[in-house]
């Protein structure tokens, strides 16, 4: 069983929750990351994926032993999305089994910001009037294809 | 020699997924601003590197065969 | 669409996360309370869970009220299971979308916090050796049959 | 007439699922003590109780009609 994957397909979300049950759990946790309709006011289209497919499995593993690691008795998949998402299309879900419940959250929660630092995979926003790749995770650094330092180059 | 990836901006500028290219026995550095005056690559301050689908740091020196991405700050999740 | 339900039935994850899907929303959590097989060393056989059922879809349905009201844009469901349960079934489910991540987790921990404070929905240990009605929701309150106190009364 | 239920240890105590008895005009307190008394039932400092499917405290008075629920400490989730 994969624990940690790319896939080009649709995620189905209990094929990922099965990965983790285990007799000794009592709770699981998923985050389930969609495509959002408004950012920032901001009407979004679709989404383009991309990802460094094997170094993001790598790194997703990495994260995978640092949470088993740090909660006792955990244990964790998660699949990412890549290609062309529609709004409330699923781009990631991380599932992640505890014996009790707060280590469940946390231990989830720590997926989801790691993977927003060090997972190789990038999205390009598309709106109305235009594109561009979403620079960082706090959505504040961003590349419009509009900007003169790239205009010179896009095509 | 070398394969070296570019993702999201970065392919866009360079207009290919990869290039081939003989980067052995320089740094990382010395690559970056090889391919920064080549393709006039846009905030390479921001982007980090991977050797081998690992990170690595400027100063670390390329070795021939090594497979090398240039990795712009993610927005996967 | 029922968003708050009392189940006799096994609970379908997905029929649970379906309804809170919205455009608006870039995060949906989920937390799923499964049956442990050990709890403080004690080898669980299964649980009987027991509910009064229209008070505790009232109470589920207060949780939901606070949390829509404490987190904007959040819309919740929780289906909760009653009947006898085994190793790795499915007790609970909690569906939360908000807009962004953070909200998702914090909204969601608070609901099972609540469900164990508030919702009367009780449930019954059986064990290799006997069986007791948990008493609170630290598990540090039970009713173990075998006591004095109730030993007279039990048949 | 008032329907009283009991849940958990306090229905294995009483026997039943719900006693039909009237209550009208006393507390909650009261109907508890009497209770007590008669199915010498165990930990009532721990139980709460709803009147119509709401938690009510121990000196609210219980009309004729009331259903009254005795909730012990909830163990769901």
């Amino acid at each position: 069983m994969r624990m940690y994957e790319i896939s080009k397909e649709p995620i189905e979300i209990q094929a990922v929750i099965d990965k983790v049950v285990q007799r000794e759990a009592g709770a699981i946790t998923t985050f389930i990351g969609t495509v959002r309709e408004l950012t920032h006011g901001k009407k979004t289209l679709f989404l383009i994926y991309e990802a460094y497919e094997a170094m993001a499995v790598k790194k997703l593993e990495q994260i995978g032993a640092e949470i088993e690691e740090c909660w006792a008795g955990s244990q964790v998949a998660i699949t990412h999305r890549v290609g062309r998402l529609d709004i409330t299309d699923i781009a990631v879900v991380i599932a992640v089994s505890t014996p009790h419940r707060a280590d469940a959250y946390e231990a989830n929660r720590y997926a989801i910001e790691r993977i927003k630092e060090i997972v190789p995979i990038w999205k390009k926003e598309h709106w109305e009037d235009g594109e561009s790749w979403m620079g960082n995770q706090l959505e504040t650094v961003s590349y419009p294809s509009g900007k003169p330092e790239e205009g010179d180059l896009d095509e | 020699m070398n394969k070296v990836l570019f993702f999201a901006h970065l392919r866009d500028a360079v207009g290919a997924e990869y290039l081939t290219l003989d980067a052995g026995g320089k740094t990382v550095a010395e690559l970056k601003d090889e391919l920064v005056e080549k393709y006039d690559l846009p905030r390479m301050e921001t982007v980090m590197t991977a050797i081998n689908e690992e990170f690595a740091s400027n100063d670390e020196v390329i070795r021939d065969g090594d497979e090398i991405a240039f990795i712009p700050p993610v927005s996967g999740g």
